[in-house]
């Protein structure tokens, strides 16, 4: 019965992946289109991935000078590996999870927090300058994230008194984290590109180093590569969708279609970023981070402690 | 049986990625396989139902492993494993040391007498260490606290370019670059090269 | 997944990070050495709190000590490799012949 | 092959994507290729799918032209165009598609992308050979090289050097050779940098100008052999003949917004620079609504003036040493070629002038002028230039003693020093460098006009 859960589960949440990923790139592409002034044609831009995806899978995976061959071909399978992990952690409807343990914020913000390695593994193992720099870069930009984002997510699960997500979702059925905690959604979004490494904050992929750290990389495992960022975006959405917008909580249809619905509303503002915002030079991100951002979420759990001593009176 | 498989896996990885830091030559590569060590470790402490530690073990360690890996670029020679290299003195000193706190630790583990008692299923180990964390051993959570804050005090006042009385480099001085070859390689060294063959830290 | 087991585990690990912590130059890596030490005692005083405590936080309080020190081990750690660098040039400890600045 | 043929067949309604090489005489093609459908141009060779070789390419470019082929992950094809079909002698692509059409570059890439994937063609083979630059060789008892553990120069590598860091530390720094073809700086910018992180500590031009002689000569003897067109010809022509100045205006116009297109892409706005290059496409002076538009939605967007305020400070005694062009406006320094032209003056020209002198003045300078080359436009009728032997190109004034474009060149190596990877891309890019300008000496440039 449990195992049979378990199974339902993994496989939702590989349909999620799928679905999301999919989803993800069909948006950036609209987005882009209606951005650019073209026609939007969003039916053709269905097959684009697609597309790419095949023409990108039939060229040869090219190797460098002296590349650590072994931790470059790794580091794509371990973001998407993470980025699985991240969203596991999510419960998708009530008892729908994958990762089924009693700390799910711990083991999100765990998995989230190895997004460095791939990606400062991916940007060295091709001994290349620029990806090399691409990898130091995401250094210094994950150190500025994660402090934020960490701290928004135990913000969120202290009116549930809990660590596992499923509580926090239903210590929302009054009012949502998003209203509860008005400090908290902004902050998580502005860290969860940074731990997707997109839009406005990609910077170890900037058009200023020509790709940066997946500059060298190409077949299966560039394909493997942006599937996986992606999907950390999604992984990033559904984690918000669930903490700060009260998850499968709503009325008239089943809790899967309100979570898969409230992880829309997130996604494609992440995605849509990328059009409208340029990107931000490393050394101003991270003094707004440590400036800005961290005070700020200091504060968001600040507020959270006092209600949560409020309500306990 | 399989939890047991699991943990005999990770103890495996634990075990064999720990062995590897110290064998690999590309020091990202060693900072790595040390955070691989962590998290192996992370993973049976989750099996044992330390969950909320060995998670945030693996957390932790992810951060600080990427800091070292950088470090070691930053401060060490041949951080990408160029060239193969070794660095260590007194190696059979230190093997024998290490063998022998293997052996002590391990005799103490298979022959000391301790009580056996699981924790008991039902309970939340988070919730009741919350409970001891800020309560019972408040004084404990509060020198944790009070020492990690003395010293992210003291690192910043130590590692920063002035100090009290002038730049902190000022008068230093460049050590001797030639070392004598350590003392477990002697005859290794001489067979090759009876000149001192070590200069770590000699950039063209 | 025995006490016993587990000890022995944390014995290895702790071993090697004697090993390492005694036979390598470089800072980082007696640090590293270090760390592995720290890694395989978190490992035991985890273990003896879920096998042998019933469970009581004690055990768990242990392992966050543990990992106190290892935090202030690595920012003290970095901090005094920086240190020495900038007064000494050395990142190895032969470089070092005497502790006096 | 089931699996294979199925691929290629869903492959091919994707655009080619395309690693654009650019040599002289392309600059009216290369940036427009980037508005049509059929083809992407990627920032990586290891993204794409055909190697464009466009334009005219010396000796030193066709090598490195060479290198970047062979990272092309096969399979890999070449599509080339060259201004009147001619090949430098070492041409090094045998199996190249060959356009003597530009509008037909598109298609070319295109249907060699298909019969690439699809197996009908085979890939284009290595051109350098595979070797390492030096054999390694272990010398010390642990098999390590050279002088000193980590001394020596593996595989003809040199290990990074050590310097002084910013912070008194004394840690790794590199050497790396940028360019002629990394995307976001200007085709032909070869420059020797020294970073230590993403920190440049050290910035050196390889050759004079960045491209060597022969180049000098193959624009020149190009320009005479068929005349230039497009822009640079209106320019230069202006220099000796009266010249519409609504034509002028317009394609000065233009300039800026292709530009201003490629800054944005830099910035990681990519769609929103290809708008912007629709519209410098279809820019007429009676409609001149959407570039005000554009103003002030570049003037309302916090992002790009937190990218671009205080980055790359051309200080007002620099400004001074230039030739002039937008880049000393934008540092305080008002000469403006126009100012010295009665036609100019009839229409009421006054120079855009802006304080700052850092890279935001700059995308500043160039919008306003875009703007106010479409108000001149519209205002001039049929009035003509009045050919005074200096007329005011798009980056700089033509016809004096040297180029605007080879005094930015030869300023970079002290501007970019100190600064972050990111700030000097953004730095390099926002001063607009034109090297065909640069690479063209005064007499060249005077021989090219008289022919």
């Amino acid at each position: 019965m449990n195992a049979l859960r378990v199974v339902i589960a993994v496989v939702s949440v590989g349909a999620v992946s799928v679905a999301g990923i999919y989803l993800a790139a069909w948006v950036d592409l609209l987005v882009g289109r209606a951005v650019a002034g073209l026609e939007v044609r969003p039916l053709d831009a269905l097959s684009a991935p697609l597309r790419w995806g095949a023409a990108t899978a039939l060229k040869t995976r090219t190797t460098t000078e002296r590349p650590d061959a072994e931790t470059w071909a790794l580091a794509p399978a371990l973001l998407a590996a993470l980025a699985a992990v991240g969203l596991a952690a999510v419960p998708l409807a009530p008892g729908l999870l994958a990762a089924d343990v009693a700390n799910g914020i711990v083991l999100f913000g765990a998995a989230m927090a190895l997004v460095v390695v791939a990606v400062f593994l991916q940007g060295w193992s091709p001994n290349s300058p620029l990806p090399m720099i691409g990898g130091y870069r995401f250094i210094a930009e994950g150190l500025s994230y994660e402090i934020p984002l960490a701290v928004v997510l135990i913000a969120a699960a202290l009116p549930a008194r809990s660590l596992a997500i499923a509580p926090i979702v239903t210590s929302q059925e009054h009012l949502w984290n998003i209203v509860r905690q008005p400090l908290g959604l902004p902050l998580y979004l502005m860290a969860g590109l940074g731990l997707a490494f997109w839009g406005p904050l990609a910077l170890p992929e900037g058009q200023d180093l020509a790709g940066g750290s997946s500059l060298e990389t190409s077949g299966v495992s560039r394909i493997l590569w942006r599937t996986a960022q992606l999907l950390v975006l999604v992984a990033v959405a559904a984690m918000g969708a669930a903490v700060f917008l009260g998850g499968w909580l709503g009325p008239l249809f089943p809790g899967a279609a309100w979570m898969i619905v409230k992880t829309i509303i997130l996604l494609v503002p992440l995605i849509a970023t990328r059009h409208f915002v340029a990107r931000v030079p490393t050394e101003r991100y991270v003094v707004v981070s440590w400036a800005i951002l961290i005070p700020l979420s200091l504060l968001d759990v600040f507020i959270a402690g006092i209600q949560a001593l409020v309500a306990a009176r | 049986m399989i939890l047991n498989v699991t943990f005999w896996a990770f103890s495996a990885l634990a075990v064999f990625s720990g062995w590897r830091v110290f064998r690999a030559d590309s020091m990202v590569r060693a900072a790595y396989w040390l955070l691989l060590s962590f998290a192996a470790v992370g993973i049976i402490l989750v099996l044992l139902k330390a969950e909320f530690l060995g998670l945030i073990l693996i957390l932790m360690m992810g951060g600080e492993m990427t800091i070292m890996a950088v470090f070691m670029v930053a401060f060490m020679m041949n951080p990408a494993g160029l060239n193969p290299m070794t660095m260590v003195h007194r190696n059979s000193v230190a093997i024998v040391a290490g063998v022998v706190s293997f052996l002590a630790i391990a005799a103490l583990g298979l022959f000391a007498r301790f009580p056996v008692a699981r924790a008991p299923a039902g309970v939340d180990p988070t919730r009741k260490l919350g409970v001891e964390l800020l309560g019972n051993s408040m004084l404990v959570f509060q020198t944790a606290g009070v020492t990690l804050l003395a010293a992210m005090i003291a690192a910043i006042a130590i590692s920063s370019a002035r100090g009290r009385y002038g730049d902190a480099d000022q008068g230093s001085v460049e050590p001797d670059q030639m070392v004598t070859a350590p003392a477990g390689d002697v005859a290794a060294a001489a067979a090759h090269d009876p000149a001192p063959v070590i200069s770590p830290g000699v950039h063209q | 997944m025995t006490l016993q087991a587990l000890i022995v585990v944390a014995a290895a690990l702790f071993g090697i990070g004697v090993y390492g912590a005694l036979s390598q130059q470089s800072f980082v890596m007696i640090m590293m050495g270090l760390e592995l030490m720290l890694n395989g005692t978190i490992l035991a005083g985890g273990s003896m709190w879920a096998l042998t405590t019933g469970g009581s936080p004690k055990g768990q309080m242990l392992v966050v000590v543990l990992m106190t020190v290892m935090a202030v081990e690595a920012a003290m750690g970095f901090a005094l490799v920086i240190g020495i660098y900038r007064v000494r040039k050395a990142d190895i400890t032969e470089k070092i012949k005497r502790l006096k600045g | 092959m089931g699996v294979k043929a199925a691929l290629a067949r869903l492959a091919a309604g994707a655009p080619a994507r395309c690693f654009a090489v650019v040599g002289a005489e392309a600059d009216e093609i290369a940036p427009w290729l980037r508005l049509d459908p059929e083809l992407v141009i990627v920032d990586s060779p290891r993204a794409a799918d055909v190697l464009l070789v466009l334009g005219q390419l010396d000796d030193e470019m066709v090598r490195a032209a060479a290198g970047v082929h062979d990272a092309l992950p096969p399979p890999r094809g070449v599509v080339s165009w060259s201004p009147g079909g001619e090949r430098p002698v070492s041409w090094p692509f045998t199996d190249d598609v060959r356009v003597d059409d530009p509008a037909q570059i598109p298609a070319a890439c295109r249907r060699l992308r298909d019969e690439l994937l699809s197996g009908r063609r085979a890939s284009s083979p290595d051109i350098l050979p595979d070797i390492d630059p030096a054999p390694w060789r272990g010398v010390g008892p642990f098999g390590q090289g050279g002088a000193g553990m980590t001394g020596g120069v593996p595989y003809g590598r040199p290990l990074a050097a050590r310097a002084d860091d910013r912070d008194g530390l004394k840690l790794d720094q590199i050497l790396v050779r940028v360019g002629p073809y990394l995307p976001p700086f200007p085709s032909g910018l070869v420059l020797d940098v020294k970073i230590q992180g993403d920190v440049i500590q050290e910035v050196s031009i390889p050759t004079p100008a960045a491209v060597a002689p022969d180049l000098i000569s193959a624009g020149a003897h190009s320009a005479g052999a068929h005349s230039l067109t497009g822009e640079r010809a209106l320019f230069n022509a202006a220099v000796t003949q009266p010249v519409p100045v609504a034509d002028i205006e317009v394609a000065r116009a233009r300039h800026h917004l292709v530009w201003l297109a490629e800054a944005l892409r830099v910035s990681g706005l990519e769609a929103y620079g290809r708008r912007v290059l629709k519209l410098a496409r279809t820019v007429r002076p009676e409609a001149a609504e959407p570039v005000d538009d554009l103003s002030r939605w570049l003037r309302r967007n916090v992002s790009l003036r937190w990218g671009t305020s205080g980055v790359g400070m051309v200080s007002a005694s620099r400004a001074a040493a230039l030739p002039g062009g937008p880049v000393a406006r934008a540092a305080g320094d008002g000469r403006d070629a126009r100012s010295l032209d009665p036609a100019y003056e009839r229409l009421g020209f006054t120079p855009v002038v802006l304080e700052d002198g850092d890279a935001l003045a700059r995308w500043r300078v160039r919008v306003d002028e875009a703007q106010q080359a479409l108000a001149l436009a519209q205002r001039a009728g049929e009035s003509l230039t009045t050919p005074i032997g200096l007329v005011e190109g798009p980056c700089g004034p033509i016809g004096g003693e040297r180029s605007t474009s080879a005094a930015l060149v030869t300023m970079l190596p002290e501007l970019l020093v100190g600064m972050e990877w990111g700030d000097a891309v953004t730095t390099v890019v926002s001063l607009d460098i034109d090297m065909a300008e640069a690479a063209l000496p005064h007499d060249a440039a005077v021989a090219s006009r008289a022919s």
